[in-house]
């Protein structure tokens, strides 16, 4: 449910944001409606990274749309090339005045708390993470919870009882994405085998794709990847995979946001779904907070399955099927009830499997 | 896992991750051995896997399945020429031929994002939808074992590499335009008395490492990456610059230099399959490829000479 | 006319410097024609520019009467016309035939012919009597045998005029005569032949005539048969030389160099100095004569600690100094006019000021607290370019500007100046003309009058024999006879050189 | 020499301008105003005191790193390692500072010198075997980057935090972050490295140019034989000049470590501040005042550059772009020369 409306909005906020340099020009003057500002600073993945820095700005610009502000100076962004490009960027924009201001990705975590300190009259937010302090807001994502779905989906999914999971580098942040994923398929069958492997790095798609390769080679037929840009390495070699054999079934579940389209080959598509994070209602959720005066500061959001923060996506029609989309909504429901407690890490998954 | 299921999921990963190394260091080859040092093969593979993608996504309609093919001869043109940059520093300018090549690389990366941006609207294209694919090869695949190993699941680039590699080491070795060109780069003033004209081989050879680079480059987009950003290259230049000298300036050392890393790496993130290799933490199976090209050549390989003139501007008339 | 080639009021221009005006050099078939100038009278840049590697400003060339311009090297080979040059121009990792088919490959089916080309390499050795190994790689053959290369490379391109470029600057006396012979097969095959040499016995040898400039210009040309040395030298210096070399009788005294035994391997670790025992004694020259490749090269590097020595002990004043390093062997005393100049002597890239201290910047006064006193050093530079007659236009001035013969002055007076008891001048005189030789002489017998030991290494016998109290002559790695000068000949030394023992010898000779 | 010296110093402007000029063109060629362009880099980079402060910032490493270059070229030698140099020493410093527990008057010290032996062993060993075993220092240098990068990324994450992305902070008494230039510049990460760094300058200045030490560096990379010949150790030379350039490197580790960050984190890729050294070096003609002039430039069109997009609409990678057409045309200084002497002739 989650998933189909959202491909088509994504479409739409790339093509608007593809046009970025005119509208800036071109669209004069809109009536201001408020004088409230708010802004974003990308980690080095970049506003159209695909991933939750682009859904992000989505957010922001329907904000933006919302409240019929201009870019530039109701809304805006700072792209970072380098890590060290986090603390002046979200300077620039405090200093350009700007009353919200986004961190994006856990990666900003330390120049947000700088920053914040520093500019105590600002209000700011990191996704992804948790900072301390009065005037930010920390919105999570519960990505073991959507991960969780993700093993369920595939578990119901694999004729080898093999599945794969792939993670960029071995960190807290993506341990959560593998014991989610973990958890749900061993609920689903105790027996299924998961394979684990970290690639090292978030943009090494040519080491995506020997894991995936190997993975493949080894009977397993689906693989979930929390890995970035190495991921595409894995797109690649099950779309090679398919390509040589139509008849083999052979899966990827994407992740942060539909990967469908990097699925697609010729009339077919591996990716069985995706484990999408709506960063886009959050930042937009949150700017309305802070507009309306009821900032969350020092508080901590999590978005999870219940407010559809994290979900799969069901693009995939042909194989995505129902007896996979209905076992996944009842597990679903099942966390919103508290029925199930995901297991976050390796400990709490070990213990969770313990109690299976 | 069986010693050959083993060698089976490794050996083709090794040649799909060898390939784009093997034209990249040909070309790297041909530059130096003419005496240019090419520091650019970083800069010549962006620009080969930026023009392969965007041509790739201009014209999938109008070559079908052929595309990638198509793709990569634009990009091995493209990249030709984006390598008269280095070729008219290096030999007309008498530019300092490592600036000029560390220039190639920045530019090359700022062109490609900068283009990007403009014709896409976003940091990076979209994901191709003609790629190479894999495939058994007719016949041999069927040959027991050496089949399943060598010919079975196999990108075609990587045979091209190969055979690239092998007619680079006829051309230079056999020909008269081999003889000319290595001659340029040890003694470009003996050349120069014989007659033959050091700036139009020079140029020839930076051209040719513009075009192979480019081959690299977009091979490598259009079986990995499958799309352009400025993450897509990253060092696989710095490591055919590196299978260069590892290969002694000479093709089928270089194409050998670049199977080991495309081996070691292979094993490296396959391991996990492998029992005597399970239990070793990652970091040193990462490291893994570099350490071992250190110790080879500290070890056994040893003292590699360059050609003579590499990196020496020819200026007629000096001795 | 029946001059195959004519250069007619050729001037040409460097930056600051006219190397070559209106001079005008006319080459008669089959003749042998030398020109002769002193160092940087543009006699190369002259030939450049007939080979195409230079354009003139002004003038004209001829060849078979007929008005041409040659604009590069391909235009030169196709008028027939070769160069063998100055310094080689020989692909050292290429073999023999590889070279010499350079730009003019036999091919089949656009693959070098390789066989065909070594067939056709060795018949046109064997034709001229050239003794090159076809199939040899460059790096493993000697400089005689890499100038016949260079012979046959012209010979190669049916070059009907060739042009010798101080050819017998790196040769030993046996390939000396052997070139000799060669040029004169060569002219007897109808072949014209231009060379340039410093030598003025040679160009009696064997010139029909001879052109002279200096300092640019075109001075005179002579028919040799009419001439003599010494209207040669004068001509071409402008002033009247000497030739012998004035020296009073040495006054030897205590040894000061002691070599026993020695055992040395060259880079490729094959033994090339095979005990060797030598003595150089205060307040004389030895003289070390010997082919080259038998072992001299070694034994300096193995004196001067640049080579590691296997066996043997090399005794300076009484102290054992063998295998020290190299900066303790200076250090000890030793000064060392290099073979190679370009190679060891300088530092190219540096000031003549700064190559004037290159064993001494870390001593006072050149440096403090191993911090530099450049006021110090281009003071000393100042003051050793002035005594040394170093022309430069400063001592700030790049090394690599000088010319040959005014780097090898500044590299003998760096090594004299620091009074070393034991100075070894190896080819101390090789390619520099007549006035900068007198020079050097002069000063290597100053030094041994101040009662230095002065060790000689030279392939010129001529040298050797003039400079030398002592002989030793050096032959596969060993000092097989010593002997006095004024008791001895080239005819004896030159068989002694090629082996034959002392006995032997002194009866033939 | 005069002429030769003025060449120096035109040659690298002249480049410069041309950078910026092509830059200029480019941006008119896809639509933007140049001008705007331009006062945007500008503003960034100078704009007010806080940009003047980020870019002082970005400009202290820069200043290493092309020291790092600039110096192991002196002798002959191409640094392609510093991006792994500054790695090490970053790690080394934040090691130190997050373990150890001193008094800021020796901790802080300790840091940065620790910072510069790593980095000064990471050049110890390519320095060594092209000494010792005649391998080429490009290989190996490039080989280490990643070693530097895999095993730093493994350190922080399993020696240095819990299974974290990032180390924990620095101590106080092991932090370069200046509390006065904060507030003087609204709280840019401006930190006392950049005394360091123009005194790393001038330190190279001292050596190069003044002691023993550099002549023999120096003559070691125009000529060995002759070096060899001089008595000079050829060897040992070569292992210094890595060593030293490596030293440089790892301070520029240190004054990411203890100054800009005061922590480090798993990198995901190079930070191209090893490679931007390659750059800054050769714009600056591998002089020690050379490279300082060049960091600046550098570290102004690169925090500059942040504020083209937000500003006006420019691509950052522009920056690149001129960056690259600098380097080039410096490298193509023949060019520049014969012109200028072509300029000067039609004058007369
Ligand atoms: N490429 C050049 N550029 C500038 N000046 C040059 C160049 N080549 C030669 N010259 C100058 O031309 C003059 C003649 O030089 P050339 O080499 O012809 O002398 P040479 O007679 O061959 O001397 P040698 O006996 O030492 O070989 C010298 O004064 C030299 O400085
Ligand atoms: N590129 C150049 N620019 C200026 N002068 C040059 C250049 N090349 C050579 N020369 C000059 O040409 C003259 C002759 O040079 P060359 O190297 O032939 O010297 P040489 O006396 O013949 O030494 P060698 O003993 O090496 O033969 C020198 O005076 C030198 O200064
Ligand atoms: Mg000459
Ligand atoms: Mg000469």
């Amino acid at each position: 449910a989650c998933g189909g409306g959202d491909d088509s909005e994504g479409e739409n906020a790339d093509s608007e944001s593809g046009s970025d340099s005119e509208s800036n020009e071109t669209t004069e003057a809109s009536e201001e409606s408020t004088d409230f500002s708010s802004a974003m600073v990308t980690d080095v993945g970049g506003v159209d990274d695909k991933s939750f820095n682009q859904s992000a700005w989505e957010g922001l610009q329907a904000w933006g749309e919302e409240h019929g502000l201009e870019e530039g100076e109701g809304f805006d962004y700072a792209q970072s090339n380098d890590d060290s490009d986090y603390q002046p960027n979200l300077n620039r924009l405090v200093r350009e005045d700007f009353n919200m201001v986004f961190g994006i990705g856990y990666k900003l975590e330390d120049a947000i708390s700088e920053v914040a300190g520093q500019y105590p009259d600002t209000n700011f937010a990191i996704v992804d993470s948790v900072v301390e302090g009065d005037n930010i807001a920390s919105i999570t994502f519960a990505d073991h919870e959507g991960s969780f779905l993700a093993g369920v989906a595939a578990a119901n999914k694999t004729n080898t009882d093999k599945i794969g999971f792939v993670g960029g580098t071995d960190s807290d942040l993506i341990n959560k994405f593998e014991s989610g994923f973990v958890a749900g398929a061993k609920t689903v069958n105790p027996d299924i085998e998961v394979e684990v492997q970290y690639a090292g790095a978030f943009d090494a798609p040519d080491d995506g794709k020997l894991i995936a390769s190997n993975m493949y080679n080894n009977d397993i037929d689906i693989i979930y990847h929390a890995s970035g840009a190495t991921g595409n390495g894995v797109f690649a070699q099950a779309k090679d995979i398919k390509n040589n054999d139509a008849e083999r079934e052979i899966w990827v579940i994407g992740v942060d946001r539909d990967q469908y389209e990097e699925g697609a080959i010729g009339d077919q598509n591996v990716t069985l779904t995706s484990m999408i994070k709506r960063v886009d209602n959050s930042v937009q959720q949150v700017s309305n907070m802070a507009m309306d005066g009821e900032f969350p500061g020092g508080e901590v959001l999590e978005f999870g399955v219940e407010d559809e923060g994290v979900g799969l996506a069901d693009t995939n029609e042909e194989a995505y099927t129902d007896d996979i989309a209905q076992p996944v909504d009842e597990w679903k429901q099942k966390i919103i009830d508290g029925d199930v407690e995901v297991p976050q890490t390796h400990d709490e998954l070990d213990e969770y499997l313990n109690s299976l | 896992m069986g010693f050959v299921d083993l060698l089976q999921s490794i050996i083709p990963p090794a040649l799909f991750f060898s390939a784009p190394l093997i034209f990249t260091a040909l070309g790297g080859v041909f530059s130096e051995r003419s005496g240019v040092i090419n520091i650019g093969l970083e800069g010549l593979m962006v620009m080969g896997a930026f023009v392969g993608i965007v041509f790739n996504l201009a014209f999938a309609d109008v070559f079908g399945a052929w595309t990638p093919w198509v793709s990569i001869i634009a990009a091995a043109i493209i990249s030709a020429i984006f390598s008269l940059i280095h070729a008219v520093a290096a030999v007309s300018f008498r530019a300092d031929q490592v600036v000029s090549g560390v220039a190639i690389n920045f530019l090359a990366l700022g062109l490609g994002v900068f283009l990007t941006k403009q014709w896409y609207g976003k940091g990076q294209t979209d994901m191709v939808s003609q790629q190479f694919f894999t495939r058994d090869i007719p016949l041999l695949s069927e040959i027991p074992i050496i089949g399943e190993i060598f010919f079975q699941g196999i990108y075609l680039s990587s045979y091209l590499a190969i055979v690239l590699a092998i007619v680079a080491w006829y051309v230079l070795y056999k020909t008269p335009f081999g003889l000319r060109l290595r001659s340029v780069g040890e003694h470009p003033m003996a050349a120069d008395t014989n007659g033959i004209s050091v700036y139009k081989m020079r140029y020839i050879a930076v051209i040719l490492s513009g075009a192979l680079g480019g081959l690299g480059g977009s091979v490598f987009a259009l079986t990995i990456a499958l799309n352009f950003s400025h993450a897509t290259i990253v060092g696989q230049g710095f490591m055919s610059l590196a299978a260069v000298i590892f290969g002694k300036w000479h093709p089928l050392g270089a194409m050998g230099a670049a199977l080991f890393f495309g081996f070691a790496q292979s094993l490296s993130v396959i391991s996990g399959g492998v029992p005597v290799l399970e239990d070793v933490p990652q970091v040193f199976l990462l490291i893994a490829p570099y350490v071992l090209t250190i110790l080879a050549l500290a070890g056994f390989i040893g003292r590699a000479e360059a050609p003579r003139a590499n990196g020496e501007p020819y200026i007629k008339g000096t001795r | 006319m029946d001059y195959v080639v004519e250069m007619l009021d050729i001037r040409k221009e460097f930056p600051g410097v006219v190397a070559n005006d209106n001079i005008t050099l006319q080459l008669k078939k089959g003749e042998i024609h030398a020109l002769l100038g002193e160092n940087g009278a543009g006699k190369s840049t002259l030939m450049n520019v007939l080979f195409g590697l230079y354009q003139p400003e002004k003038g004209e060339i001829r060849v078979n009467g007929k008005p041409v311009k040659i604009t590069d090297p391909n235009i030169a080979n196709e008028l027939g016309i070769g160069m063998v040059h100055q310094h080689f121009m020989l692909v050292e990792p290429f073999t023999v035939t590889q070279n010499i088919i350079l730009g003019s490959e036999p091919t089949r089916y656009g693959k070098i012919n390789i066989r065909k080309a070594e067939r056709e390499v060795q018949e046109l050795s064997d034709r001229y009597g050239l003794r090159v190994d076809a199939t040899a790689k460059i790096s493993d053959i000697s400089v005689g045998m890499q100038q016949r290369v260079e012979i046959l490379k012209t010979l190669y391109r049916g070059a009907e005029v060739l042009i010798f470029d101080e050819p017998t600057a790196v040769l030993t006396p046996q390939e000396i005569v052997e070139l000799m012979d060669i040029m004169r097969s060569l002219t007897a095959e109808g072949k014209s032949i231009i060379l340039i040499t410093h030598k003025l016995k040679e160009i009696m040898q064997i010139a029909e005539r001879c052109t002279v400039i200096r300092k640019g210009e075109g001075i005179d040309t002579l028919d040799v048969a009419e001439t003599s040395v010494t209207e040669l030298a004068s001509l071409m210096v402008g002033r009247n030389v000497s030739f012998k070399v004035e020296k009073e009788p040495a006054v030897p005294k205590e040894t000061v160099l002691k070599i026993e035994n020695l055992n040395v391997k060259d880079k490729r670790k094959v033994e090339m100095v095979k005990g060797m025992n030598l003595e150089v004694r205060a307040g004389e020259i030895l003289g070390v004569a010997g082919v080259d490749g038998n072992g001299q090269s070694e034994l300096i590097e193995a004196i001067t600690g640049l080579q590691k020595s296997d066996a043997g002990k090399i005794l300076l004043n009484d102290k054992d100094i063998t295998n020290f390093s190299p900066r303790k062997v200076t250090e000890s005393g030793v000064g060392h006019i290099p073979q190679d100049r370009h190679k060891y002597g300088l530092v190219l890239d540096y000031s003549v000021g700064e190559n004037m201290v290159l064993q001494t910047y870390y001593k006072k006064p050149y440096s403090k607290y191993k911090t530099l006193n450049y006021n110090e050093i281009y003071k000393k530079a100042a003051e050793l370019i002035e005594e040394y007659d170093v022309r430069t236009p400063s001592v700030y001035t790049s090394a690599s500007s000088l010319s040959g013969g005014n780097q090898q002055k500044a590299i003998i007076g760096r090594e004299v100046d620091r009074s070393p008891d034991l100075l070894i001048a190896a080819q101390p005189t090789r390619g520099l003309d007549v006035g900068a030789i007198e020079f050097i002489h002069n000063k290597l017998i100053e030094e041994r009058d101040k009662g230095r030991a002065v060790l000689l290494i030279s392939f010129e016998l001529d040298e050797v024999l003039d400079l030398s109290d002592r002989i030793a002559v050096m032959f596969d790695g060993q000092n097989v006879a010593e002997v006095k000068p004024e008791e001895t000949d080239e005819n004896e030394l030159g068989l002694l050189m090629a082996g034959s023992t002392k006995e032997k010898a002194g009866d033939q000779g | 020499m005069n002429t030769n010296r003025l060449f120096n110093i035109l040659v690298p402007l002249i480049s410069a301008l041309i950078g910026l000029i092509a830059g200029a063109l480019i941006m008119l060629g896809f639509g933007y105003n140049p001008i705007k362009g331009y006062a945007a880099l500008w503003n960034g980079a100078f704009g007010d005191i806080y940009y003047f402060g980020e870019t002082v910032r970005q400009v202290t490493p820069y200043i290493f790193t092309g020291l790092a270059v600039a110096f192991a070229f002196r002798s002959g030698l191409l640094n392609i390692g510093a991006e792994g140099q500054v790695i090490v020493g970053w790690l080394a410093a934040v090691w130190i500072g997050t373990t150890v527990e001193a008094p800021m008057i020796i901790h802080l010290p300790l840091a940065i010198i620790v910072a510069g032996l790593a980095g000064a062993i990471w050049g110890f060993i390519p320095g060594l075997l092209k000494a010792t075993r005649g391998v080429h220092e490009v290989i190996v240098t490039i080989m280490l980057n990643y070693t530097a990068l895999y095993s730093a990324n493994a350190i922080v994450r399993n020696v240095l935090s819990d299974n974290e992305d990032k180390t924990p902070d620095v101590a106080g008494t092991a932090s370069l972050a200046s509390e006065w230039f904060q507030n003087m510049t609204y709280f840019s990460r401006m930190h006392y490295g950049i005394f360091i760094a123009l005194f790393a300058a001038v330190i190279m200045w001292f050596i190069i140019e003044r002691t023993t030490l550099g002549y023999e560096l120096k003559s070691v990379g125009y000529n060995e034989h002759a070096s060899k010949y001089a008595g000079m150790s050829v060897k040992r030379n070569i292992i210094l000049s890595m060593v030293i350039a490596g030293a440089f490197a790892g301070l520029a580790g240190a004054m990411e470590g203890l100054g800009t960050f005061g922590y480090m984190s798993v990198q995901s890729g190079f930070n191209n501040l090893g490679f931007d050294g390659i750059a800054v070096a050769l714009l600056g003609a591998n002089t020690a005042i050379g490279v300082v002039l060049a960091a600046i430039l550098f570290g102004s069109l690169k925090v500059g550059g942040l504020n083209m997009p937000t500003e006006a609409g420019v691509p950052t990678e522009l920056v690149d772009i001129i960056i690259a057409l600098i380097i080039f045309f410096v490298a193509s200084g023949y060019i520049i020369r014969w012109a200028i002497l072509r300029f000067k002739k039609e004058e007369k």
